[in-house]
């Protein structure tokens, strides 16, 4: 017989913190560069949370949870380890640790999600919770060019009204996601707004929200080791992005 | 709680409590080093430069595998040039908080040392700490300086020689010895020891991928894990010298801190624990020591300090 | 699982599966390691016998301190005169079940090995374990045999010369360099290395009587908190030498046991585990690692030996 | 924060199963070699469970519950830590790992407990437990003279109705206390006997209980190490004393 509680004393099972395997159920393309991976796994996860996706022999590196349950994430290919990600293919497998950080929280009745290149990606976690405490959810989704636009299908699936806009003005209005947010929070004045997207999107998001006193928050990106809040690697003006955040309700003064 | 006095002054330099925060833990930048000041940390270690920048290894790098962690973080820095700057920034912030900077350093020869720690010292740390657990590659051998007492030794005088700022020699568990290391330190003017660097190496072996995690193979294990090593090198070390030193290794909570004060530690490091309890752990643990101090009596550290090294 | 093949076959020995229970745990007489092999056992291991009798050490000598035990019992022992007779009754009882008898041993002279060796091969063990964690008198430091490349590799030539019997010999992981242990020993003879002994010394200090609670102060630390320690020491040894290597430390499920496999290891010794999940644990594992192989498609250990160690 | 489940990864907290401190909050005399211990502490066990008592710098042994709340220790000055722990008075301190191994389990509906010298000790915390469910409880006591009867007053306190034997004939019948239990089995044929005292009473018990086809348990004792299953310093015909015992359901064959 087991000493009791020997699971507790002997450590042993708490391989639960090292990666954990999963096999690549599909493959949807999303842009040129933009690629989902939904794996045959699922876990419990809040939206804003996010992976350590490792490929042995390549890396390890955060991604933005898309979905708990099938587990999703979608990728952008910018380098090594997201290319050696867009190799794979169903049957094929990855191992995660995870969920990590801070989240969103949830408030208010009517939100607005702001959201520049893959950072599409952990809002459509948080609109699927949204959607599931009846909240109005708005989408700002902003890209380069047409081609480059992330989840505007899936966003109006889940029931949320979405603008968009291009640089190139080859799709919806003309122009940043951060002048969309400005006429949206002046017409509809959000209840909060939740914004992903690059440090200068998030800046601009910042300034505009603080003007008008509209609550935000921001889920942020810097190079990460650890994942666990210990190496430092991710801190920025005191925080460390890994554990205090991803999501931060304001903007780290310095950041 | 007034009465209890926790302070303590290590090579003249006061902390206003026995907790360190340890090199490589967080220690990353100004901000977040004032933030462990702010959060309760006696002194705080920033993260070890060397002569040059190093990228580190590729992750993973950090893993928790269940009774403690284990690293392979490849000391990243920008190196010491770089570094003196960030020290500086970071020494500006801690002053008003009166939380003394400890700067941590490694070479990989005996000279390096000595220019490294010249280097840094521009900054202005309260103390250095040497990290002598890195290959020594005048060595035929390549073993770490750690490992022989008179490769640790040349190291300690070379960087006593470099700078007139009190040095703390950082020991290393993985070796045969400690209590040598540790008396050829002293003898060679080290003005306190820390102990213990992490334990190992230690692997990770994943079973779905049939390969070690780490990308470096293998890693330093820390945490719970290492507690009973690092409080019987501590042990040792305190029966054989009598510079001060600074327990590491495994401290989680408060009565672990004193089991490392019984062994004879001043003051007591704090690495992983960051990471099992936050850094919020800094204010919990006086509340633990304070709260044990309180219910034996105690008023100051030096009144159990050492007391399993009797009898 | 019919198509399961666990066996393994070590110097010509066959074992059923790869789990063998380690010397020190339970090996105290025939009764009690025929209940061990009863109960699953791929082979035991009897508790490591000396030259002559030794009462061990004073209680507490094995404690659980939260992430593993730490033990000084002080190899208490009725001596090999006495021992003959217990392994030869022990042999008796498990030949009948196909079980495989490894009888450990010790000395404190390179001499004394080879004496040791000769009697106790008079039981007809299947195999001999070579215990060389013991200080060794006859070093000027005292420093023990298990620690030195020259002095292992004397112990395990004059044992070989001793008897006919294959020989294992039990490695330290407290070395500065285990491959360099494990190269010696191949050399000078040995059949099979296992690995690890315990880790350390370690201790731990009652906060409340403020001294080290074993009797004997320090003691050896096992169980989950040494796994990674073992797994490197073993892939290390594997990645040295041929023979076959039987890892040993912090195994408590057959997940662990696969990533000891990974290392490279032939067998698998299973020690602190007797006390985490009782002496049940050894069905336990054969069904934890079955399922693991069939899972994977695995038929035979020698599917999944060694992999970590490539590329 | 603590990360979730660091209590359990950490592992740190489990000091549970180191000694523990308690103080003697009062000394009983209880025959010229005996003496009972009352600790200012209270722990979950079971009868028949034993502890391992520490006193620093002198040794750690085993000693059974004579009663789990106060915890209450029941000691024969034997040896040289017999006498150690004769010399504590109250405030002053000892250590002790458990409750440790099996114990009684109790059944049927009158039974009855066959005490030789100090092996009462159990068998006060499984008469405790035996009134507690109102089981019917007779009590064979035997010692040396009547000086060395242990807790006759006790076990009468509790409602037990008690026999007494001593082997000078100073008290109660003449003779041992196995002629006590021939004699009462024969009259009342109890549901189960208790035994706890020497290895040849035991063993008697052993023959008279087999003999007549009637279910006992004894409690052993073995010289012990590590109390805690692992060292095989206990092993009696195979079974572990501290952990597979110190109660066995019959007593192991070559014992
Ligand atoms: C919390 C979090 C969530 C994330 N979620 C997603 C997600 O859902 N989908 C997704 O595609 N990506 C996500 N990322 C980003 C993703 O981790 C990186 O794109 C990925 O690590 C790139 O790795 P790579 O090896 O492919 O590219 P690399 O070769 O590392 O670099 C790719 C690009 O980033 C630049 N770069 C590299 N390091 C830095 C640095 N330290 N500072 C600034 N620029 C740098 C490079 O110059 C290059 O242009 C997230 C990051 C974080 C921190
Ligand atoms: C499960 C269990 C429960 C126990 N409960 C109690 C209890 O409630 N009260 C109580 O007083 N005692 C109890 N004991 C016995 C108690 O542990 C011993 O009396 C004690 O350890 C003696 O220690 P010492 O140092 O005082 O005596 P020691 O000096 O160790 O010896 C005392 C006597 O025992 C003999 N002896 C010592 N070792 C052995 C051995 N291995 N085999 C045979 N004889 C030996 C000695 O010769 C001497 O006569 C229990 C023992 C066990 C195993
Ligand atoms: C992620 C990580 C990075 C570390 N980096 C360094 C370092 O740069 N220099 C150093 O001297 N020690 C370094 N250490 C060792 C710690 O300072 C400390 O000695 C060790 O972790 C044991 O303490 P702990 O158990 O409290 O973590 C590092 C430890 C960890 C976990
Ligand atoms: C209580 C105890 C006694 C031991 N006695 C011996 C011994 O006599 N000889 C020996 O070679 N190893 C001895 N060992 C070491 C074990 O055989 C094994 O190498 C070690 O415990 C690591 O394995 P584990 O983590 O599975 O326990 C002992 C270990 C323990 C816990
Ligand atoms: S990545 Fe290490 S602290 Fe965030
Ligand atoms: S005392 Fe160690 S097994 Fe019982």
């Amino acid at each position: 017989m087991d000493t009791p509680g020997w699971r507790i004393s002997g450590g042993s099972p708490l391989r639960d913190r090292l990666p954990r395997v999963a096999t690549v159920a599909r493959v949807i393309p999303e842009t040129s560069k933009v690629t989902t991976f939904v794996l045959d796994a699922a876990i419990k996860a809040r939206p804003g949370q996010f992976l350590m996706v490792w490929l042995p022999g390549v890396n390890e590196k955060p991604f933005s949870i898309v979905c708990p349950d099938p587990l999703t994430i979608t990728v952008a290919n910018v380098g090594n380890f997201t290319a050696a990600l867009h190799r794979l293919v169903p049957g094929e497998r990855l191992w995660y640790r995870g969920a990590l950080g801070r989240g969103f929280r949830l408030s208010g009745r009517d939100i607005l999600l702001v959201a520049g290149g893959y950072g599409a990606a952990p809002l459509h976690f948080l609109a699927l919770a949204a959607r599931d405490s009846g909240m109005a959810v708005r989408v700002a989704l902003g890209a380069r060019a047409q081609e480059d636009l992330l989840f505007p299908g899936r966003f109006a699936g889940l029931g949320c009204r979405v603008w968009t806009c291009t640089e190139d003005g080859s799709f919806g209005e003309s122009g940043l996601v951060t002048d969309l947010l400005q006429s949206l929070a002046d017409q509809h004045r959000p209840g909060s707004v939740y914004a992903c997207g690059p440090q200068a999107m998030l800046q601009a998001v910042a300034g505009i929200c603080e003007a008008r006193g509209i609550p935000y928050q921001v889920s942020m990106e810097r190079y990460m080791r650890c994942g666990m809040g210990l190496c430092g690697s991710c801190a920025v003006a005191g925080r460390r992005v890994c554990r205090d955040g991803p999501v931060f309700s304001r903007l780290p003064p310095g950041s | 709680m007034s009465r209890l006095d926790l302070s303590v002054t290590i090579c003249g330099v006061l902390l206003k409590n026995p907790f360190v925060l340890a090199s490589g833990i967080l220690g990353t930048g100004a901000a977040i080093l004032e933030r462990v000041a702010r959060s309760g940390a006696g002194a705080v270690t920033a993260k070890s430069y060397g002569p040059g920048p190093r990228a580190g290894y590729p992750n993973p790098t950090v893993l928790d595998w269940g009774s403690g962690l284990i690293n392979a973080v490849g000391l990243p820095n920008p190196g010491v040039e770089v570094g003196v700057g960030e020290l500086l920034e970071t020494k500006e912030r801690l002053r008003p908080l009166g939380v003394p900077l400890i700067a941590s350093f490694f070479a990989d020869t005996v000279k390096g040392y000595g220019e490294v720690a010249r280097t840094i010292a521009q900054a202005g740390p309260d103390l250095l700490e040497i990290n002598i657990s890195c290959p020594n590659v005048e060595d035929e051998f390549g073993q770490p300086f750690a490992a022989d007492p008179r490769a640790a030794a040349q190291v300690t005088l070379e960087v006593k020689r470099a700078t007139s700022l009190p040095a703390i020699v950082k020991l290393s568990p993985n070796v045969a010895d400690i209590k040598a290391i540790a008396r050829a330190v002293e003898q060679a003017g080290a003005d306190a020891i820390s102990a213990i660097n992490t334990l190992g190496p230690g692997m990770v072996i994943d079973i779905e991928a049939g390969r070690p995690i780490l990308a470096h193979r293998v890693g330093g294990i820390s945490g719970p894990a290492i507690r009973p090593i690092a409080v019987r090198c501590v042990y040792d070390i305190c029966s054989a010298v009598s510079i001060p030193v600074i327990g590491i290794g495994g401290v989680l909570r408060g009565q672990d801190a004193v089991e490392m004060i019984m062994a004879g530690a001043s003051a007591v490091g704090i690495g992983s624990a960051v990471y099992y309890r936050g850094p919020g752990v800094f204010k919990r643990l006086e509340v633990e020591l304070s709260t044990y101090m309180e219910a034996h009596g105690y008023a100051r550290l030096a009144d159990f300090r050492g007391v399993a090294l009797e009898g």
